[in-house]
């Protein structure tokens, strides 16, 4: 027979954790004491093998108004405004239950921005599926797209970007990352501080339930076939839309001062923290929380992650107008204990005293400094070379297979699932390189974007950490914006591993130094270790959700040809290399090679002068290259915009190389004839090469090679369709 | 020829959202006496079976494969033969 | 002159109300859904959005809403209501319009733009189109697929209570236009003294230059202009 | 104490979506037996009602009022008595 495990193991403790609790204590732990520390002390909530690793983020910057340690960044964008945004990784849950899984995403990441007091005027995702030929993925897809629909749309906050990659690694262990972004004022941001010995803490939202309990741990281990998931928790937009209204209503009102939304842990880490923050104690009563079914628990209470409830401090007097706005909006707020002065973390049930320990004993849990290892493949895939292997006869057939990989393919099916016009902000919606909001009563924007490509951070976890950074950076740059801030989302296998945590450590390297280089601060993120099935590791994926500011939001631009006639010229000096590019993947089945080489001062010049360019009104369009290389980048224009083109690529060496091998820092633009004169120059003084490859017009795409052989002609037409088809027809 | 009513409704615990909205609605519709309302969606499927036996496994299979989402839900069926 | 947007719990009625401040530069209001008076606006606004969430049914729950009696009070008497997206629903279950809405054909939520064709510029609501014209509005919604029995779209048609049609950028009525299923194409309809107009897509989300699209202004112009005539009053437009 | 089970169904000659895309799937899946598929909606109402024909009455109320959209659904419903 099986021996019984120890209540602290069950719970995710371990030996020396359980022993460090005791000598802090002085004596045992009870049931209830060992379960808060179980999941204050699971990395999901501690962060404990991750926060000597993030702190090489740099965190600061003249914008920045709120950095990493509260719900989420705030960065400012003038006229004593702030952007708020963070990240948020809903990974497991949407293993077990997509739909509410995803759902549950958008809600928690909603509540980390309203929370701040922000309004949330957007949402973004980053998401990664096994191959769509497997039913099960397809099943896992639409459960997941409709999940985040069924609730951001409910919510009314427009869904207007994100980047979603398939690959088999994620088979069973998708990745669902939501970004939310809210707009405040600087004087009405709130924080999550528990201050003010008497001070009243008050639980409002949805009544608590048994649902969830345990998730953080289940967030803090591989899935397996023994995984036992926890009481799935299901989603209430619509309550969550009248929570954010209420809330908003009393932090307008000045009555709070504190708050914190119940996300991982619920009611434990949320009362934790924020006394963790204020340096003070805090009570809570169990017997006061409403709940929602007979018979729950206090431990159940304490540790139920019951979505759409916040949790906030008031100072008494303001009681009841506190409680008659909720009312009005139909929410019930109750209060539960009070802030106290002796740093203890006490619970009650009425009159017993159920738990007891010091706060800081929760919050400040031991860290840990996991071994690392580089793995044996990383040598070894980093020196392939090309040599040999066979160039396609039809170039066309390829740039059409390219087309049609779900990678490039038009992700529409995806996102006109989204409501993407709500709440009337919307200039640029999904699809192109970023999206852009103006903000109303000015005339500023903000653009933002999510990128990563897990193929790259796979091969090469520093290099492809810093080109995550990069693309977003790029992506805001092609539609004019200056990027302002970062949220990031690190998901990766089991850090317990040496090779899982040389490639966690060496992609946050590679992040802070493409960070450092383009000078945009980390302000808020979430790490999500753990993403194995039966012991596979998912490709490491470093997600970045990146803000960028216009001074004006009517001058941006899209990749899409517009006129015909038009000059189009490529931006930055073009080295191709087919290693771990998607052609290599598609075509060859080759997952291998080098990572595309980033020179960082090279792309911040790049960056700035599609800007100014951008911002002067010379230039029509620009579209970065990426996944499928030049040849793919140009046929995206040409789709956009309805136009074909003529180009000419007047390089040496394989032909597939310089059309779909991959390239960084490089952006295609268009100007008229007239202006072609002026944008050379200005590149000319931002130092970069600019090199004129032919023009726009036409029903056709036509590609020669230097001695003017046509390697490609495609209709446009016919590319529209293989393009915008090819991922509906899964479904 | 058989046909199954396959009665399918939110596990315990998972939070009924119709449910509680139908409730609060008929409440303001001075329905007082609404103590409680439970949501949930049915399936009549026929079945050109002469089997009761094969009949009831099928529906059983069917159920689990397809009709009803385990991590939320479960089920109940009644099966009863019925003319051609 | 003075505009209400209806607030369920859970609609959209940001949008509608900027929209009348800020472009059109009108008065306007928020009515909330347990308000009873509705004595004192020249057009009422049921906006998008998911009252209630949706629940039970689309609009279901917002019909018997406490503010529901004095909107079909001020139907009965003429007053002039728009219903967006959820609005249409929030009628048509309360009766204010003919027919029920079903999930989409395609059991999906989809968000772009249609085209559309006006088949009757004389309401209130659509004085400023031209019969036959063809405009592009965005569409956001699950359930938008209309429905009604036989007889009863005959008896639309021949009323000329289909005011909005999901067409191609040509104006053929064909199935490929149509985006949810709903019946002959169905976007909008009135009720039959023309005062009451409900549509699935949303003006109100293209109105402004920076949005990219201005086709939805008209209609509210349309409502402006036909009080201005009715009332005998100047009316300005901002925006 | 009464319970009411509320059963939703879409009218005759109203295209039954759902059942047909179940269907479907259930036919991909291989059961070439099933012949038909319908769905429907169900809600179980808990009324603290003394007396029956009081209870008949208000739930009949409201289905009218607000549960059943008669467009295009119609509904039956079973009574019974619980206890506290
Ligand atoms: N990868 C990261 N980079 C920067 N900041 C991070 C990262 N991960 C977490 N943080 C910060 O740590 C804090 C706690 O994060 P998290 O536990 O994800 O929040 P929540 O409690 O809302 O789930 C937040 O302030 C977050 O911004
Ligand atoms: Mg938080």
């Amino acid at each position: 027979m099986a021996e019984q495990k120890p209540i602290w193991q069950e719970m995710g403790l371990t030996a020396g954790e359980y022993d460090h609790i005791c000598e802090i204590l002085g004596r045992e732990p009870n049931y209830l004491e060992t379960g808060l520390f179980a999941v204050l002390w699971s990395e999901h909530c501690s962060y404990k093998n991750s926060r000597p690793v993030l702190k090489k983020f740099p965190t600061e910057g003249k914008r920045v108004l709120q950095g990493p340690g509260e719900n989420a960044g705030a960065v400012d964008i003038g006229d004593g405004q702030a952007v708020v945004f963070k990240v948020e990784s809903h990974n497991h849950p949407s293993a077990v239950e997509p739909y509410e899984g995803a759902a549950t995403g958008v809600g928690g990441v909603t509540r980390d921005i309203f929370t701040m007091g922000a309004r949330p005027i957007a949402s973004l995702n980053s998401l990664r599926f096994g191959s769509l030929d497997d039913p099960f993925v397809r099943h896992l897809l639409s459960g997941v797209v409709a999940g985040i629909g069924g609730y951001g749309n409910r919510l009314g906050v427009p869904t207007v970007g994100g980047n979603i990659f398939f690959h088999s690694s994620f088979k069973e262990n998708p990745l669902v990352n939501a970004m939310c972004v809210g707009l405040v004022d600087h004087d009405k941001i709130v924080r999550g501080r528990a201050t003010g010995t008497g001070n009243l803490v008050l639980l409002a939202g949805a009544k608590t339930g048994s649902d969830g309990v345990h998730g953080c741990t289940f967030a803090s281990e591989e899935l397996s076939e023994e995984t036992e998931a926890p009481a799935v928790q299901r989603g209430d937009p619509f309550l969550e839309k009248l929570l954010i209204e209420a809330c908003l209503e009393v932090m307008e009102k000045d009555y709070v001062v504190g708050i914190q939304d119940l996300g991982a842990a619920g009611l434990t880490s949320s009362s934790a923290e924020m006394a963790g923050r204020a340096g003070t104690g805090i009570e809570i009563d169990v017997s006061l929380v409403p709940t929602r079914d007979e018979g729950v628990t206090p431990y159940e209470i304490m540790l139920s992650e019951s979505q759409e409830r916040m949790l906030m401090v008031l100072e008494p007097q303001d009681e009841q107008a506190v409680k008659d706005i909720f009312a009005r909006w139909g929410v019930e707020a109750t209060v539960v204990g009070k802030v106290t002065d002796d740093n203890i973390y006490r619970l009650r049930d009425g009159d017993d005293v159920i738990a007891e320990v010091p706060v800081k004993a929760l919050t400040d849990s031991p860290v840990w400094y996991p071994e690392q290892r580089e793995p044996e493949y990383y040598q070894k895939l980093r020196s392939w070379k090309p040599d040999g292997l066979p160039i396609p006869e039809d170039l066309g057939i390829v740039l059409s297979q390219l087309l049609a990989s779900p990678n490039i393919a038009s992700k529409e099916w995806v996102y006109n699932q989204f409501d993407h016009t709500a709440l009337l902000n919307t200039v640029i919606g999904p699809g192109a390189d970023a999206a852009v909001l103006r903000i109303k009563g000015t005339p500023k924007g903000i653009a933002m974007t999510t990128d990563g490509n897990s193929r790259y951070c796979y091969l090469d976890p520093r290099r492809g950490g810093a080109i995550a950074v990069a693309e977003a950076a790029r992506n805001l740059s092609c539609v004019g914006a200056e990027p302002v801030g970062l949220t990031d989302g690190l998901n990766f296998g089991n850090p317990e591993k040496p090779e899982i945590y040389w490639q966690f450590s060496q992609a946050v390297e590679g992040m802070s130094e493409a960070c450092r280089t383009l000078d945009i601060p980390v302000v808020s993120g979430n790490v999500s270790f753990y993403n194995e099935s039966k012991g596979e590791a998912i490709f490491p994926t470093p997600v970045v959700g990146m803000i960028g500011f216009l001074p004006d939001a009517g001058k941006h631009v899209t990749g899409a040809f517009h006129h015909p006639g038009d000059k189009i010229i490529l931006l930055g000096k073009f080295f191709p290399q087919l290693g771990a590019s998607e052609y290599l993947a598609l075509v060859h089945e080759l997952e291998t090679g080098a990572v595309p080489e980033l020179d960082l001062e090279q792309e911040k010049r790049i960056q700035e002068c599609c800007r100014l360019l951008i911002r002067n009104g010379s230039v029509k369009s620009a579209h970065d290259c990426a996944e499928g290389g030049l040849a793919v980048a140009v046929a995206e224009c040409c789709i956009a915009g309805k136009m074909g083109a003529t180009i000419e690529l007047p390089f040496e060496g394989r032909e597939d190389n310089f059309l779909f091998g991959e390239v960084q820092s490089c952006i295609i633009i268009t100007c008229t004839p007239r202006e072609l004169a002026d944008v050379l120059q200005t590149a000319a003084d931002s130092e970069i090469s600019a090199l004129v490859l032919g023009q726009t017009g036409g029903n056709h795409l036509v590609i020669h090679d230097a001695a003017g052989c046509a390697l490609i002609k495609q209709r446009v037409e016919e590319m529209e369709k293989i393009w915008r088809g090819s991922i509906s027809k899964c479904f | 020829m058989f046909e199954a009513r396959i009665y399918i409704s939110l596990k315990r615990g998972i939070l009924d959202l119709e449910g509680k909205t139908v409730n609060q609605s008929l409440k303001s519709l001075g329905y007082d006496q609404v103590e409680d309302v439970k949501t949930g969606k049915y399936l009549v499927l026929t079945l050109s079976t002469a089997d009761q036996a094969a009949a009831e496994q099928a529906v059983q299979e069917m159920c689990e494969k397809l009709l009803v989402n385990k991590v939320m839900e479960e089920y109940t069926f009644e099966l009863r033969e019925v003319a051609e | 002159m003075r505009f209400g947007v209806v607030v369920f719990p859970g609609s959209d009625a940001a949008d509608c109300y900027y929209v009348i401040d800020q472009v059109l530069g009108h008065s306007v209001s928020y009515i909330w859904h347990q308000d009873k008076d509705l004595t004192d606006f020249d057009c009422v606004i049921l906006p998008g959005g998911f009252s209630y969430g949706d629940y039970l049914r689309a609009g279901s729950v917002a019909a018997v809403a406490p503010v529901m009696d004095g909107i079909v009070k001020y139907a009965d008497q003429g007053g002039l209501i728009l219903g967006i997206g959820n609005g249409f629903q929030v009628l048509l279950e309360a009766g204010l319009l003919a027919g029920a809405m079903r999930r989409n054909e395609t059991p999906r939520f989809r968000c772009h733009d249609v085209f559309l064709k006006v088949e009757n510029d004389t309401l209130p609501f659509t004085n400023r189109y031209r019969r036959g014209e063809v405009i592009s509005v965005p569409i956001a919604h699950g359930e938008g697929n209309y429905y009604i029995d036989h007889q009863e779209l005959a008896a639309l048609e021949q009323e000329g209570q289909v005011v909005f049609r999901y067409c191609t950028e040509a104006g053929e009525i064909t199935p490929e236009a149509n985006p949810n299923g709903s019946i002959g194409n169905i976007a909008g309809i009135c009720s039959k003294k023309g005062n009451v107009l409900g549509l699935m897509p949303h003006p109100e989300r293209c109105t402004e230059e920076i949005l990219g699209n201005t086709a939805g202004q008209r209609l509210f112009l349309s409502i402006l202009n036909w009080l201005g005539i009715n009332r005998q009053e100047g009316v300005t437009v901002h925006g």
